[in-house]
């Protein structure tokens, strides 16, 4: 036994300078911390995310950066997992040391990482979550450019009457995201007179929705309200056609991507009905239009994929948001930027982007209040519905 | 034929009733009859496939019988597991070389010491020091039993770096190391060269005078008829005969199952 | 000298939080030691009895979700119309509710799982931890399904004014540290006494082995008991120390990260799996201070794990014990009892 | 509304819908059994529980995803090919990984196989990122539709395409001189091998054979779901489900088993919680290890 000892001091000892010899970064780079699902279940939205942040990176330094300096997107992947989110959160804090963070796409992943923002002091701005956990848990750390499911559900509120709602199912993940959501449009839609049937979830990595499915047809509502993420919606487009599931579709929080629907369940997207937070069909009716049009246009240049449009946005306003913290703090440090982000006013294309103080007195996280369009898709064209 | 065993003979040490086995279709043993007295050495003799090893299995609990019974002091085996069968004394060894062979040959009879130890889960996971004593015990204990056998100097060897006759050795003072009071062993000298054989016939009859008894199957005449007090013969699960050696060496049905019909008649 | 090695090495170790002052090398010196306390656990089964049990991230997840879960308290409902209610309790209580938690599971499954050996036994192992992983993530009530338990308490012991927090990396690396000493002096005490020496006759020999009167079931039991309490202990200091669980802690690839670190270190070995795991705790962030996608780091691990398996199948320790001239079976203490004991006759 | 009607509605409804969980359970029984055949014909011949398969599986779909999408080769053509390109690739991994561990124990090919699994999975992510991927088919989007129950074509076709390699997997062990070699190197391999059998080829065909299943599984099943590289996890996890139900090694078991997981899974989730979908497969095989422990179809083994 003993002399085993020996070989793991040896070991130690030949991996010791392996591990202390971590690369130095650019040090004059102002690097921004991005925790988002390169991998997973959400890979293909937190990709898009990734994406937008990058075109965001690109035109601040050929723009001369900020500060003087440029600045340096640090891209981790969460792996669509909330352990993982959190452990990308303690890297870029403790190793790159970054003094903000854009992140964690999810409404899970972003909880998860919460607490972290607080016991390192480190602010980060939200581009996607949506559950209104996020900014009302008491977490200062927290600037979210995102919509809640609240405000989504309340700007959908029009639209119970136009289109007739009489009864409504819902699906959606068993996660903060889609329960969330449910809960929200569940009582916005009871409020309004709407018959609710069945609620079925099912898990984020699932893949065949025959069950649930069959027991929202026996239901017989003629409305099913589905929270999700673009992959599954497409699964369950295509099943649901496959089970003769004639009812209206309406899929929200945003991150349905029309354009991909179209191109990958075909048909079967027709005649449904998708909450979006920009409309790059016809951007015109944003509030910043040249924004959209800049962001847009560069996307397409680079050959991304232009159902990802929908999701990209998120990170490009996400960085812009920082970078003018950044700006109005005059340094790249965390409380400085903290203080700073409540008074940044960004023309993004979420709208104009400014933090108003959510949660318990003294505590309390920034929100943004963006806006929310619907649209629907008829013979593969997206169209929009007033909201 | 002895027609009077149908009872327990009551110094009989086991005792085998009408223990049947079959396979399927198959029967390996048919209502197998026989007893081992305290202090004996009897041999179960017969030809490949007369059930010889089936019967060593059905005993120690490696077979459940299809029917029959087997009893030891006066209790019966059935239905209880191997281990538990080595604890109530009945303890045996392997036709093909059986030690553990990645371990050193004094681990290979501390391994067979398992019953001889007290310790405890809980005392050992404490490190109480009445486990640090028990080990010196059992150390001394084990070296003891290398002693019996010869293989004290090949204590720190790999088991399965021994020659095949010191193997078989190590079988047997593994199977000594878990105090049997009836011991047997499964074709013990197959293998071994003249001289070994030898050897180990002086070690039936040590332990023999260590008063345990013995069950022997084997095919090495000379070596049955050498150290048994007596031999019980099997033929396609039958027994044919049961005696003294010299006794069951004139049965004429011995000689005609051992060497055939023709054979028999010649030699009458 | 080399009799003193041990102590030094641990002294060495404790040093640490008082030299080092980079947080992020801590983060992962705590996940590596906490690995190699689930891996030191997986040996014993893996290594001493033979097993190939696959499922053992299943006793580390409980050890988790039971220690976060008692820490966090809550309420479920346990079959229809049975409420249970817990309220939150101290951390140390929780962390031994964990501990325990795994250590029925353990004594459950082993004693489901050993009717049955080989092929039948892997998958039968690997079954276990998925569902557990299931209904971690189904159970929303009890456990967040896929939300996660987060916000876990970190450790505190003693009482209002002398009062030890474990939420600093200093703090948390000797508490890790400490239990993985405790760990293996546990696993060594058993190995090397009755219990150990029935479980190695399993392996090397079943039916030699009940032939002797080993009750060979009953130290599979026991071997996994000890084992899973152990890894739900490492889950218990992984939950306070992460402080959130998700059902993703149940993953196969957790087990498979302790099965490498046990095989490439050596199974059977009682340095084995501390080689292994220093090896693959710290190779993750070396290949990632090289920047390797992980993508590329988990082939590397695949692709390791079989060339161990072709040319160092016993793996490091004792491969080097064998060029050294050591073997572990000469090394141990008996060889000293024996020339002890040939002195003495 | 009467009361009575209603009540006869709801009954109505409640046949429809279990009638519908039937119709999709015996749908993907099909490709279930095709998976688990695959896998208990390699346990049964080589005695390598095959870590690898879902890996297969998964490689399947990215072939079949790599030639209909940006290739745009013929449905049916792509389908053969993934199938094919499986054989292949079944045959490599026993060549390079298994051919040289013919006498090793059970658990030291499980560990080459685990490695093997490892490096191929993140060998799919590297290569075609954590994104998902959906292939077009060339099947009429409307669904084939009988009363209140529907199917689409595609999934009718997968489970015919399914039912026909079953078959011929039957009529292969059954019927050939290959397969009279697979058996009796199943019974025996030590006699059969002196018998005259070339163990290295049997081993070889098996290994290829089971990993051309399922990459057909794969290639069938790639247009109905999307393609991700975890996609071989959930599959092989129903394999190793599925063969022990049936036992290791029997392909009526296989098949048999492949069917009640389907039906467990789709009344399971119907009836009970969809959330306990996957978990379906692992609770019969605890069941099943309560009952009898060597799965239902099992086949003797002598314990020697």
């Amino acid at each position: 036994m003993s002399i085993q000892f020996g070989r793991i001091i040896r070991t130690c000892a030949i991996f010791a300078p392996l591990l202390f010899s971590s690369a130095a970064g650019a040090q004059d780079a102002i690097k921004i911390g991005v925790s988002e699902p390169l991998t997973g279940a959400f890979a293909a939205s937190g990709n898009y995310v990734a994406q937008g942040a990058k075109i965001a990176e690109d035109e601040i330094n050929a723009a001369g950066g900020v500060l003087g300096r440029k600045i340096q997107l640090i891209i981790e992947d969460n792996k669509s997992n909330p352990t993982e989110a959190v452990s990308t959160v303690e890297k870029l804090t403790q190793k790159d040391k970054v003094p903000i963070l854009m992140g964690a796409w999810s409404s899970t992943l972003t909880l998860a990482v919460m607490p972290k923002l607080e016991e390192y002091g480190v602010p980060m701005v939200v581009e996607t979550s949506s559950s209104g956990k996020i900014t009302t848990a008491g977490n200062p750390f927290i600037f979210r450019i995102s919509p809640t499911s609240e405000m989504e559900a309340k700007a959908f509120q029009p639209l119970v009457a136009k289109l007739g709602i009489k009864k409504a199912d819902f699906l959606f993940t068993n996660n903060d995201f889609g329960i969330g959501s449910g809960a929200e449009y569940a009582k916005m839609l009871k409020a309004n007179g709407v018959e609710v049937g069945v609620s079925e979830t099912m898990d984020p990595k699932a893949t065949d929705f025959s069950a649930q499915l069959a027991k929202i047809k026996a239901s017989g509502g003629d409305t099913l309200i589905v929270t999700t993420a673009v992959e599954q919606l497409t699964l369950i487009l295509k099943q649901a056609k496959d089970q003769q599931l004639k009812v209206r579709v309406i899929s929200c929080g945003g991150s349905n991507s029309p354009d991909q629907l179209i191109e990958q369940a075909g048909e079967a997207a027709n005649g449904t009905f998708h909450t979006v937070f920009f409309p790059p069909w016809f951007p015109e009716v944003t509030k910043n239009p040249d924004v959209a049009k800049r962001y847009m246009d560069e996307w397409k240049k680079r050959g991304h994929n232009v159902g990802g449009l929908t999701e990209g946005f998120r990170g490009y306003d996400g960085i812009f948001t920082i970078v003018a913290a950044i700006k109005a703090a005059g340094k790249a440090e965390p409380e400085a930027l903290r203080a700073a982000l409540w008074g940044v006013q960004v023309k993004g294309i979420y709208g104009d982007i400014a933090f108003i103080k959510q949660g318990p007195a003294g505590k309390e996280s920034g929100q943004n209040i963006p806006s929310v369009h619907l649209v629907t898709i008829t013979d593969g064209k997206v169209s929009k519905l007033g909201l | 034929m002895n027609p009077a065993r149908d009872s327990a003979k009551p110094d009989a040490l086991l005792s085998v009733r009408d223990l049947s086995i079959r396979f399927g279709g198959l029967t390996a043993i048919a209502s197998m009859t026989f007893d081992a007295n305290a202090g004996e050495i009897v041999s179960l003799i017969g030809p490949n496939g007369a059930g010889k090893t089936s019967a060593f299995n059905a005993i120690t609990g490696y077979l459940k019988p299809t029917s029959g019974d087997v009893r030891f002091k006066d209790r019966s085996l059935l239905g209880l597991s191997s281990n538990a069968i080595a604890a109530r004394g009945v303890v045996r060894t392997f036709q093909k070389t059986s030690v553990f062979g990645g371990r050193t040959v004094l681990d290979n009879v501390l391994m067979g010491l398992h019953l001889r130890s007290r310790q405890t889960a809980i005392s050992i996971l404490l490190g109480l020091t009445s486990v640090a004593r028990e080990e010196r015990e059992l150390t001394d204990e084990a070296i003891e039993m290398l002693a019996f056998v010869g293989l004290v100097p090949r204590a720190h060897e790999l088991a399965s770096a021994l020659p095949y006759g010191e193997q078989r050795l190590l079988g047997v003072a593994i199977a000594l190391a878990a105090k049997p009071s009836l011991l047997l062993l499964d074709e013990p000298v197959s293998g071994l060269n003249p001289a070994e054989k030898a050897s180990f016939m002086g070690l039936i009859r040590r332990i023999r005078a260590r008063a345990i008894t013995i069950v022997l199957v084997e095919h090495d005449m000379r070596t049955v008829m050498g150290v048994s007090d007596r031999v019980v013969v099997l033929n396609q699960g039958r027994i044919i005969c049961d005696g003294a050696p010299a006794e069951v060496q004139r049965n004429p049905e011995v000689i005609k199952a051992y060497l055939g019909e023709g054979f028999a008649r010649a030699h009458h | 000298m080399t009799r003193w090695l041990p102590h030094l090495f641990v002294l060495f170790l404790a040093s640490v939080p008082l030299w080092m002052t980079d947080n992020y090398i801590l983060h992962i010196l705590i996940t590596t030691g906490i690995f190699i306390i689930a891996a030191m656990s997986l040996n014993l089964l893996l290594g001493y009895t033979g097993q190939l049990s696959l499922g053992h991230v299943a006793f580390f997840g409980i050890g988790a979700y039971a220690s976060a879960l008692l820490s966090l308290g809550f309420e479920a409902h346990i079959a229809p119309g049975l409420l249970v209610k817990v309220l939150p309790k101290p951390v140390w209580f929780a962390m031994l509710g964990g501990i325990a938690s795994a250590a029925v599971c353990g004594y459950a499954i082993g004693k489901l799982a050993f009717r049955v050996r080989g092929a039948y036994f892997v998958i039968v192992s690997i079954s276990f931890a998925e569902v557990v992983r299931l209904v971690a993530l189904n159970w929303v009530e009890l456990t967040q399904g896929p939300m996660a338990l987060n916000n876990i308490p970190a450790l505190k012991l003693g009482a209002a004014g002398l009062e030890l927090s474990f939420l600093k990396k200093p703090m948390v690396y000797t508490l890790v540290l400490a239990v993985a000493v405790l760990s293996y002096v546990l696993i060594r005490r058993l190995v090397q006494s009755r219990a150990g020496r029935a479980m190695i006759a399993l392996r090397e020999n079943e039916s030699l082995a009940t032939s002797v009167g080993i009750d060979v079931t009953a130290y599979l039991v026991l071997a996994t008991v000890v084992a899973s309490a152990i890894a739900g202990a490492a889950g218990a200091l992984y939950a306070h120390y992460v402080r959130i669980v998700d059902p993703d802690i149940f993953l196969f690839i957790y087990t498979v990260t302790m099965v490498i670190m046990v095989v490439t270190g050596g199974k059977g070995t009682l340095a084995g799996p501390i080689v292994g795991g220093v090896l693959f705790g710290l190779l993750p962030e070396s290949l990632r201070a090289m920047a390797m996608p992980p993508e590329v780091q988990w082939i590397a691990y695949g692709v390791l794990m079989v060339l161990v398996v072709y040319f160092l199948p016993r793996g490091i320790v004792p491969a080097i014990n064998e060029r050294w001239g050591a073997g572990e079976a000469t090394a141990s203490p008996l060889r000293n009892l024996v020339v002890a004991a040939k002195a003495r006759s | 509304m009467r009361p009575g009607a209603l009540d006869r509605d709801q009954r109505r409804f409640s046949l429809d819908q279990l009638l519908q969980h039937g119709l999709n359970a015996i749908i993907l029984g099909g490709t279930y059994a095709l998976l688990g055949i695959g896998l208990t014909l390699i346990f049964g011949i080589m005695k390598v529980v095959n870590f690898t398969h879902g890996e297969v599986y998964a490689f399947g779909a990215y072939v079949m995803f790599a030639l209909v999408m940006p290739l745009g080769v013929n449905f049916f053509v792509a389908l053969v090919l993934a199938m094919a390109l499986g054989i292949l690739l079944g045959a490599a991994i026993e060549l390079l990984l298994l051919s040289r561990l013919r006498d090793a124990d059970i658990d030291t090919t499980m560990l080459v196989m685990i490695g093997a699994w490892i490096a191929m999975q993140n060998t799919e992510q590297l290569a075609w990122t954590g994104v998902a991927h959906s292939i077009k088919n060339p099947f009429p989007p409307e669904p084939l539709v009988w009363g209140a129950l529907s199917v689409s074509w595609n999934r009718l076709f997968v489970f015919a395409v399914a039912s026909l390699l079953i078959a011929g997997t039957y009529y292969l062990v059954n019927w050939t001189k290959f397969g009279k070699a697979l058996r009796a190197t199943f019974q025996d391999r030590d006699t059969a091998a002196l018998m005259g059998v070339r163990i290295d080829r049997v081993n070889t065909a098996t290994f290829a054979l089971g990993s051309g299943l399922a990459a057909a599984a794969g290639a069938l099943l790639g247009p109905v779901f999307v393609v991700v590289p975890t996609m071989g996890d959930l599959a092989a996890s129903k394999a190793f489900a599925i063969v022990i139900l049936g036992g290791l090694g029997s392909v009526v078991g296989a098949t048999v088993g492949g069917f009640i997981l389907a039906f467990a899974e789709e009344l399971g989730s119907g009836y009970i919680s969809s959330g306990y979908r996957d978990a379906m497969g692992f609770v019969l095989i605890i069941l099943i290890l309560l009952v009898r422990p060597t799965g239902l179809f099992a086949l003797k083994e002598r314990i020697s």
